[in-house]
């Protein structure tokens, strides 16, 4: 007993959350089940608005379920939060536009209290990663959507929290730079054994990242199904083309349409 | 320098106004003082008289300049006729009321922002203590802070703080309240403390509110000290300046005590427009 | 020893008496050392006294009998100012020659305690003051003469030393002018006195220092008697606003010895009764209720006039 | 939050009372009054639902009634420097129709004319000036200038161009209200972002449109503010403008008056007719900002 | 002569377009030379930050090109603007706060000047081809991200304009409605006969709506490639499983390639 509830690094059980709106309550989430073990890569896919940014808020206790219960890391999600235990990637790129690129980034550094040297450091070593070199004195405005997408993504990956969730992250990025993302979050990922949760809209980069592939659907927003990948954990680009990684992408693809299918 | 043309084209329109309206309002005791002396005047003999009252109900633009040129400039800047002596002594109570009054006013905004119970109990009563009639109290402040042992510029001061403290208040509450949700999120999610999201998030982009605050606030502020300077036996000041030359029917030493004490109001909102910009720019927000 | 005096009004000849007794050194003789704070329209001078900011206070008997009803003990010690300055100035044209003319006119009047004569005279003619048809129509008067002049009001409220004085400046010739005078008309209350609270009587020490006080007050408003234009330029160094001029206040110095002539510094008991009737007789709108005790004493007075 | 009941500052606030306690009894009384409202309020403010938006500041303003009457009781305060507040509520009580001949007067028809027509004038010239640049370089140089006349100049002036009611003192109202209405609405006439000015050129939007459909939408937060302060300043200038000349009715001629008769509870009466109609008016301001810009992060906590 | 001028709706000879930033000048756009024809299905496509928004800026008038000439339906880009000759859909999606979903989308439509049955007629008919029946009175916060971007699309649809610029419209949408969309773009463009410039990421969804696919390339920003699509009007989805589209999409990933290639 003791032994599962400490592999799982997040746990929810019947998890539900419904918005009072001007016009009737909106249910966008009910009866969530799902448990992520540590050092898992979980991707969430679905329709919009049904429901994936709403639960990734949950875990990271910004939003606050109405229904069932959820923990992180064995505790609360709030406290959680207080150990600050994750790293958040929004799905638009929220930077304060009175800081600079490099400034943005180094918000959480100086939050958390990092030192002067330490901050230079992993300001520099983040915006390699997402290949922004240089532009760390612009201003967000001076920046295109791609490149504010992924200044946010180095904010969020500078503090090296153990959790990260991320929020349709490469979402507006070119398919070359997106793979040359996807290979450096594996290789980030197997380094240091982070828990990733992970909302996409593509079912080939879902496939491609994760462990587990949790397919959801709206009206109310709920997990509809869940695959088990059996890919290695080694990725090279090519395993996409492999007749393993085309079933499961053929998977997913079923599973998304069958939640459009009850729908639309 | 872009400016001046626009200012300069303004100022005409507002000088030619102005000598029409001089003309029009002055008239009546013209002819009032013509029909006591049983003669017939011309328009010509009206127009000059007019622009030439010794009391008249609206002075010409050239009789105020005058007025402001001689309280200026016609005489040592520490004689008691000089308007720049005058003018420094209720700056000097200006600058410190707007300083106790932003800094207070910040402070009770963060409070009110930060503490729920401050949010409820102190907002409806700072508003209230905003519509007590200042001139009403301003004895009374002044007579208690005597027996106080407190005088001169601290209780003008405190005038000036009670009247500035308050649209610093209204503004930088909204302000302090400005970022939207996923700003706030980004730094829930770094577990900030609420300082940290004060300093690095609120007061950021409370700014544009501010300093639209200061600006009233810095105007506020000067209208407190001059104020402040009636209940204390207005003996010296702007406000001092404009009520002896009330007292005198002195039309054009008001006049000029007026523009004095609106130059000085209107140098320190532009000093503060200045330092807007600065910042602004200096924080990649101007754009 | 410290005195500090709280003036009714700003610096300007009708206090030339104080200002020509510390500029003379007559305070320094008596070993005072006085502050004189001036006062102005947002002075009372009988709060500033209750609040303790000054020891001794010049205001005008009505309010000082007002307050004195309302708690505040203040007692004259002396009242340099023998006769009313007050009146009620018109313009001729505005169809005022008597009395009787006042009925649907306009009338500026001062308040702020100030308005007990006024209110008393009207009393006596019979006119209401609060609008109604057969009475007058009353404004509180802002503290010039611009109401006449603009021709606002068919009368205001004017000092025979100071704002009479401005009207004839202003253009207006005498014989465009009718004034009544409340002296002559017999509603006049006591002007500028001495007050001080009945508590600090008791001391010793502060009747010795008021008696100082007093002498050496009333020595430097016979010197200004005497010596008007160098009492009016007395005046004019001590005034910090630069805002007032030779030529007034050197006219103002010329009627205000009028006023103070005759007076030795020590209430005449009969002018003091005339205030106080007068004050009594306003009916519903009296300003004190019932005659007042105590408020009055030659106690310092019969000291310093030795 | 939810343990600061008992927080090191409830502490230190209890060890300063008892402190106190030492150096003047009364004092420690009145120290004491304070932190239990305080505490009562803490408490209660963090209950939801409408009561406590009501019963909080209700606390806490009887709480200073309260600490003022044991003061002036327990210090002896002269009624002329300062009447206890049951001297007041007496004199409210006693003088009902005087009180309200006054509030008609002076804000009614001269605070609210005025506030109405200088926020009108503030909010047009603010348009004005953001429409040229012109008139932007020339004008708000001028118009700071001329809107930060101190009332105390303005008001003689005032009363000398149109008389002794209240028309004079409305239009001190206009000159006070000006000001701050015209600084927070040119503020606001630009804070809007390039992208949703950017979308309304692609409409190719006439200057009326984009005003009306994106400009002023997004100056309101800012306007409210200006709203605001001007609905206390409009009270403060119609009164303040009636000690300067007025007819014999009006809280500013009242408290003017009362002055020399040292009736100073008369004084408070007015101003606490003053504070409760401008807490009101404040209020009313405050409620309609609440419905327009229900969608402003500020209103969506 | 006269002919092919009218014929191209767009047409850029030696664009060029440089900011001026607080650390120096930034190159956004060099020499693009380009023409658009009448019905012409354009997509752009590129790596983050290599100018594909600032030309449709350009092209909009929302930026003014430092070098170069540029017209616009015959006409220059500012009086096109004016002649509201284009709809254009935004990167990120920009909703007024103050105004619901169905605000939102009538404002194009009550500047432009439409009935108020038209603006009812047609908020209704864009809401479904979004398929957001049913959220016109909501608020843009209370949307889900894809939800909103959804709203921005159905924004730029509403009062049919000749030309449609849309910046990375289906960003933040998930493959069964990104196909979906597609196709109804296809079919709008098909009925409509609509001029279309289209930013995209990808290179799949280039190729299956495109008539051409110019590919461009930063620093400074310019076209590396432009690839004529040799596929039919008519486009079922699974023409993207044919050797031609595979081809063609070969073809635009190696432009990619080529231009990230020379600068990483
Ligand atoms: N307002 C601006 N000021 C300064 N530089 C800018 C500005 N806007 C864009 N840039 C710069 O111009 C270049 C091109 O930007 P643009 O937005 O056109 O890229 P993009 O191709 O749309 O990229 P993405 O796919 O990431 O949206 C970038 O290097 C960017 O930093
Ligand atoms: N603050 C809110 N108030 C009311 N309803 C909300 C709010 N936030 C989200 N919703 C509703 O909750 C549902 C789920 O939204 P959520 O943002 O989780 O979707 P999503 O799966 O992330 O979609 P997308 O892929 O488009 O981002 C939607 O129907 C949305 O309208
Ligand atoms: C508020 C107020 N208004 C008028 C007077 C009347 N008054 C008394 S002495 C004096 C100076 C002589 O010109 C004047 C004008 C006053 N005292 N206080
Ligand atoms: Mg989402
Ligand atoms: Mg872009």
């Amino acid at each position: 007993m003791k032994d599962t509830t400490t592999s799982a690094v997040i746990e929810a059980r019947g998890l539900g959350l419904t918005f009072e709106t001007n016009d009737g309550p909106v249910r966008a989430l009910t009866d969530v089940d799902l448990s992520i073990g540590k050092g898992e890569f979980v991707s969430f896919i679905g329709p919009s608005g049904c429901g994936k940014t709403t639960f990734l808020r949950c875990v990271a206790a910004l939003e606050h379920p109405t229904t069932g219960t959820l923990s992180v890391n064995g505790m609360s999600a709030d406290a959680a939060r207080q150990a600050r235990a994750y790293g958040y990637v929004f799905q638009a790129a929220g930077l304060y536009p009175w800081r600079t690129i490099a400034g943005n980034i180094r918000l959480p550094l100086e939050i958390m209290g990092f030192s002067r040297a330490d901050q230079e450091e992993r300001i520099e070593r983040v915006l390699s990663l997402v290949d922004l070199e240089g532009f760390g004195k612009k201003y967000p405005w001076q920046l295109s959507g791609g490149m504010q997408q992924r200044a946010s993504i180095a904010r969020a990956l500078a503090f090296d929290a153990d959790i990260l969730l991320m929020d349709e992250p490469f979402g507006a990025l070119d398919e070359i730079v997106r793979d040359r993302l996807n290979e450096e979050l594996l290789k980030l990922w197997a380094r240091t054994e982070k828990t990733i949760g992970f909302v996409t809209h593509s079912i080939p980069e879902a496939v491609y990242l994760s462990t587990r592939i949790v397919v959801m659907s709206p009206r109310p927003g709920r997990i509809t199904d869940v695959i088990e990948s059996t890919l290695p954990r080694e990725r090279p680009l090519d395993i996409r083309d492999t007749p393993e990684f085309i079933a499961i992408a053929h998977r997913v693809r079923e599973g998304l349409r069958a939640g459009h299918g009850d729908e639309v | 320098m872009r400016s001046i043309l626009p200012i300069l084209t303004v100022l005409l329109a507002i000088v030619a106004v102005w000598y029409a309206a001089a003309v029009w309002m002055n008239s009546t005791w013209t002819y009032d003082q013509a029909a006591r002396a049983g003669v017939e005047v011309t328009f010509g003999e009206v127009v000059a008289d007019t622009l030439a009252q010794e009391r008249p109900v609206l002075p010409a633009p050239h009789q105020v300049a005058k007025g402001l040129w001689d309280g200026l400039f016609g005489q040592k800047v520490t004689s008691k006729r000089s308007l720049v002596y005058h003018g420094w002594i209720t700056l000097s109570a200006t600058l410190l009321g707007f300083a106790i009054g932003t800094v207070m006013g910040i402070a009770l905004a963060v409070g009110i922002v930060h503490n729920r119970a401050m949010d409820m109990s102190v907002m409806p009563w700072a508003i209230a203590s905003q519509t007590i009639p200042i001139l009403a109290i301003a004895p009374m402040i002044i007579v208690v802070m005597n027996a106080l042992g407190l005088q001169g510029l601290v209780p003008k001061s405190i005038i000036s703080a009670y009247l500035s403290f308050f649209p610093v208040v209204v503004g930088m509450v909204k302000g302090l309240r400005s970022p939207d949700a996923m700003q706030l999120d980004l730094l829930r999610t770094y577990n900030a403390s609420a300082a940290d999201v004060l300093l690095k998030l609120r007061l950021p982009a409370s700014l544009p509110y501010l300093f639209a605050s200061l600006k009233v606030g810095v105007a506020a502020s000067l209208v407190g000290a001059i104020v402040g300077e009636l209940p204390t036996g207005a003996v010296a000041g702007l406000g001092a300046r404009l009520l002896s030359g009330s007292y005198y029917g002195q039309t054009v030493l008001i006049w000029a005590a007026l523009f004095a004490a609106a130059i000085v109001a209107a140098g320190l909102v532009m000093l503060i427009g200045l330092i807007e910009r600065i910042s602004l720019r200096r924080m990649g927000l101007a754009r | 020893e410290d005195v500090t005096l709280q003036l009714k009004w700003v610096t300007q000849a009708q206090f030339a008496g104080y200002y020509v007794a510390k500029d003379q050194g007559f305070y320094d003789e008596e070993g005072l050392n006085v502050t004189i704070l001036p006062g102005g329209p947002d002075v009372a001078p009988t709060q500033v006294i209750a609040g303790g900011g000054a020891d001794v206070v010049v205001d005008w008997m009505p309010s000082a009998l007002a307050a004195r009803e309302k708690g505040l003990a203040l007692v004259n010690i002396a009242q340099p100012f023998k006769s009313s300055g007050m009146q009620l100035t018109c313009l001729k044209e505005s169809g005022v020659a008597t009395p009787a003319d006042f009925k649907g006119k306009t009338l500026g009047v001062w308040f702020g305690g100030n308005e007990y004569p006024f209110l008393n005279w009207m009393g006596k003619l019979g006119y209401a003051t609060d609008g109604s048809p057969d009475g007058v129509t009353v404004l509180k008067q802002g503290f010039n003469v611009d109401p006449l002049l603009q021709k606002q009001a068919a009368c205001i409220s004017t000092m025979t030393y100071n704002e009479y004085w401005q009207v004839i400046d202003a253009g207006i010739t005498p014989d465009q002018l009718v004034n009544f005078n409340y002296t002559q008309e017999g509603v006049a209350t006591l002007e500028d006195g001495l007050y001080v609270m009945e508590d600090n009587l008791k001391d010793p020490a502060f009747e010795e220092k008021m008696v100082k006080f007093v002498r050496a007050s009333m020595k430097g408003w016979k010197w200004a008697e005497e010596h008007p234009d160098d009492a009016a330029m007395i005046v004019l160094d001590n005034d910090d606003t630069g805002a007032q001029t030779e030529k007034h206040q050197k006219r103002m110095m010329g009627e205000v010895a009028k006023l103070t002539a005759g007076s030795n510094g020590a209430l005449d008991e009969g002018d003091y009764q005339r205030t106080v009737d007068a004050l009594m007789s306003g009916g519903s709108d009296a300003v004190i209720t019932k005659a007042p005790e105590g408020a009055w004493t030659h106690q310092i007075t019969d000291k310093a006039l030795q | 939050m939810s343990g600061a009941a008992i927080s090191p500052g409830w502490i230190v606030a209890a060890v300063i009372a008892a402190g106190a306690a030492f150096v003047d009894l009364r004092l420690a009384m009145l120290l004491a009054l304070w932190l239990g409202a305080w505490f009562v309020n803490a408490r209660l403010s963090r209950l939801k639902g409408p009561l406590p938006r009501w019963l909080v500041p209700a606390i806490f303003g009887l709480t200073l009634l309260a600490l003022w009457e044991l003061a002036v009781r327990l210090f002896g305060i002269s009624p002329v420097i300062l009447p206890a507040p049951s001297a007041i509520a007496a004199r409210i009580a006693g003088s009902l129709p005087i009180l309200w001949a006054d509030f008609v007067q002076t804000a009614l028809k001269g605070a609210l004319t005025g506030y109405v027509l200088g926020c009108g004038a503030a909010v047009a010239v603010a348009v004005l000036i953001d429409r040229s640049a012109f008139l932007q370089r020339g004008l708000l140089p001028v118009g700071n200038f001329v809107a930060a006349l101190p009332i105390v100049g303005i008001a003689p002036i005032m009363v000398m161009w149109f008389g002794f009611d209240w028309q004079s003192k409305a239009a001190v109202v206009i000159v006070m209200v000006f000001f701050p209405v015209l600084v927070n609405m040119v503020a606001g006439l630009k804070a809007t972002e390039p992208m949703q000015r950017d979308l309304m050129a692609t409409y190719h939007a006439s200057y009326w449109q984009t005003l009306w459909k994106l400009r002023f939408p997004a100056a309101l937060p800012f306007l409210f503010n200006g709203l605001k302060i001007a609905t206390t300043l409009a009270l403060i200038g119609a009164i303040v403008a009636e000690f300067f000349g007025s007819p014999i009715v009006g809280m500013g001629f009242r408290i003017n008056a009362s002055i020399g008769q040292l009736s100073l509870d008369m004084i408070w009466a007015e101003i606490a007719v003053a504070a409760l109609a401008g807490s009101a008016f404040y209020g009313l301001v405050g409620f309609i900002e609440r419905r327009v810009t229900f969608w402003h992060p500020s209103q969506r906590r």
